[in-house]
């Protein structure tokens, strides 16, 4: 929404002519109406011009250079009501502050014919809150109008940035807790539904982790080993065993491949790939 | 740490950084240096990186959340024919809602509707708070526990201020009684306001703006 | 348009931009400009302002699109450290992925794939095997030779521990709140290793989730 369309020019009294008060079929409105007579093609843009029954109320008021601590209220009141009756007589849906706003002036407006007693000391003026209210009001058009004028971002402001070059061998060491892994384990593998299986696993971990290491091994040297190198005697009788089933379960996995040239003679392990390594993934 | 290379640093990290940067901030990016730079050594070599900026398109800025570089506003215009589309604008409904919430807060909706005289549709606050110029902070203890909004730094940021203090500053509001003193209406502070209220009640709202405006321009 | 004027307005117009500004980009600043710069103008200015950061945390660089200000690179590790605050965390699908070649390891990216679900990103493994954490340790003889992958000692450094022996079984995986955070898992013992390994070996590496499941249901 344009500041054109919507600000109505508060200080009026021969200060006209500058910004178009409002577009109506093409032709600009640059005088607001001076008397209550607006086209009916206007009426609506008058409408959304105001941002509420004060704002209109305020517009009255300025429009006449009228002082807001003094509103000569039934003057003010009839022009307001008479805004109120067009719109309504257009089958516009008034927003019920407006309504209020009528009904309040009203109230205002009869109090104010009452003689006054003079017994009552201290009364108050029965404009006062309304001025009150009317004040306050501006004080806060004032200042969203204020805020407009601010230099702002990507309006009057450019914030200025530099890229950070790629750094080189940038390690992101991201800290991870085991038990971080082993939550996320959990988790896939009752996606997998896993858990249905009652074998202890300990076992198989110390057996994979041979036959990782066998592999290993082989991908290091390169081709054959020995496969009495692939056991480590100080292990005892258990890490030969468990490095013997390794080799079986490779074996059976078809990732080596035992060989030996005459009985007796040494048997070598190799990796059971034509090539030794090639096209990972 | 040289003196050199620490105004080289801060400078890169201003620039490369997503928003402003605070002092606290700077100092963190030189924790575990065994010549990290002090507090004071850092505030003047930003100093330094302030008057460096005299020839050159941008300048250093302090703002509610830190320091930020930004284009100096003489070449803005220029600059901003980078960008075909218009910046946002905001409608005076938005603005209001804005000013009071930057005046009054912490606000209720209901008390902002208090004032305005209308109500708030929740796209404004909606569109306030996605933008993060505004937040709820809290609750106040009435029947339907309204929000309370506040703004937030970046609020501040976005206007390029530093504190609520540098807000405009309010046009007074003027007793009643300047026009008629036999009524005491008892609710405004009676201070030494109404004298120069009497004076021209309406112009000063209007010089405010072409001020603001002016001052803003060049 | 003065030249000191030109290089200000440059220099701001490429740290304001979204990304690198070409050359012609950069003339059309000038445009409906009475006394815009040729193009040589502006391409002198810019080694001006090339020259001029010399001292400066920032370089001018070109790259493909065009021309943009970046950190220099001997200061970049230090400016990095202001994202540094929020430590970055491996995703779930990571953790997952490392969880399932450390148990159960030779496996294949296929094999990984099949019990998650999900593809396995060639990231999620880039950053295993960079991170020293996971190697390929063969290729499996099927076609398409996929790598199969197998953790390394300084997995185990890293989580301290000494062989994998030490991780939870999957059963206890399943209790695994009741598992000490500090994951001392070490005291089990480990003599019945054999027996049980010999019970059925072969079925857990190669065959599919489901065989498992059946084979040794009790």
């Amino acid at each position: 929404m344009g500041e054109q369309t919507t600000h109505p020019t508060v200080n009026i009294a021969g200060n006209q002519g500058e910004m178009p008060f409002a577009i109506v079929q093409g032709e600009p409105l640059t005088t607001p109406p001076t008397d209550l007579y607006i086209p009916p093609d206007a009426l609506e843009v008058f409408l959304d011009a105001f941002e509420g029954p004060l704002d209109l109320l305020l517009y009255l008021i300025k429009r006449q250079n009228l002082n807001v601590l003094d509103i000569p209220i039934a003057a003010v009141t009839q022009q307001y009501m008479e805004y109120i009756e067009m719109m309504q007589a257009m089958r516009w849906e008034l927003a019920a502050e407006y309504l209020v706003m009528a009904a309040m002036l009203a109230e205002i407006k009869s109090r104010m014919l009452l003689p006054r007693s003079v017994e009552t000391e201290e009364e108050e003026d029965p404009r006062a809150e309304l001025v009150r209210r009317l004040q306050e009001y501006e004080q806060f058009k004032q200042a969203a109008q204020d805020l407009d004028t601010l230099p702002r971002m990507e309006r009057d402001l450019f914030a200025a940035h530099a890229v950070l070059p790629v750094i080189e061998q940038q390690k992101t060491e991201v800290p991870v807790e085991l038990r971080e892994v082993l939550l996320a384990l959990k988790d896939v593998m009752s996606r997998a539904e896993m858990f249905t299986s009652h074998r202890v696993e300990r076992e198989t971990l110390s057996l994979r982790e041979r036959m990782s290491q066998v592999l290993e091994t082989l991908r290091k040297s390169e081709g054959f080993v020995e496969f009495t190198q692939l056991f480590s005697p100080d292990e005892g009788r258990l890490g030969v065993v468990v490095s013997f089933m390794a080799i079986l379960e490779l074996l059976k996995a078809h990732l080596i491949d035992l060989a030996q040239s005459e009985p007796f003679a040494p048997i070598y392990v190799k990796p059971a790939a034509p090539e030794a390594s090639s096209g990972e993934d | 740490m040289e003196r050199t290379e620490l105004i080289q640093v801060l400078e890169a990290a201003i620039l490369a950084a997503d928003g402003p940067l605070s002092i606290e901030r700077l100092l963190r990016l030189f924790e575990d240096n065994d010549a990290a730079p002090s507090r004071a050594d850092v505030q003047s070599a930003l100093h330094a990186l302030e008057e460096a900026c005299g020839q050159r398109g941008i300048e250093l800025k302090l703002v509610a959340s830190g320091y930020r570089f930004q284009v100096k506003q003489a070449i803005a215009r220029q600059v901003a024919r980078l960008w075909e589309e218009r910046p946002p604008r905001y409608s005076r409904a938005l603005l209001e809602t804005l000013a009071l919430i930057a005046y009054r807060q912490p606000i209720t909706r209901g008390e902002i509707e208090d004032v305005r005289g209308v109500a708030v549709s929740s796209h404004i606050v909606k569109t306030l708070v996605e933008r993060e110029w505004v937040q709820v902070v809290g609750h106040r203890d009435v029947p339907g526990r309204p929000a309370l909004y506040a703004t937030t730094k970046a609020f501040l940021d976005y206007f390029n201020l530093q504190s609520l203090d540098q807000l405009p500053s309010l046009k007074e509001l003027q007793d009643i009684d300047a026009i008629h003193p036999s009524l005491d209406l008892g609710e405004q502070p009676a201070d030494e306001t109404p004298k120069e209220a009497e004076a021209e009640p309406a112009s000063t709202a209007d010089e405010s703006v072409t001020d603001t405006r002016t001052k803003h321009q060049d």
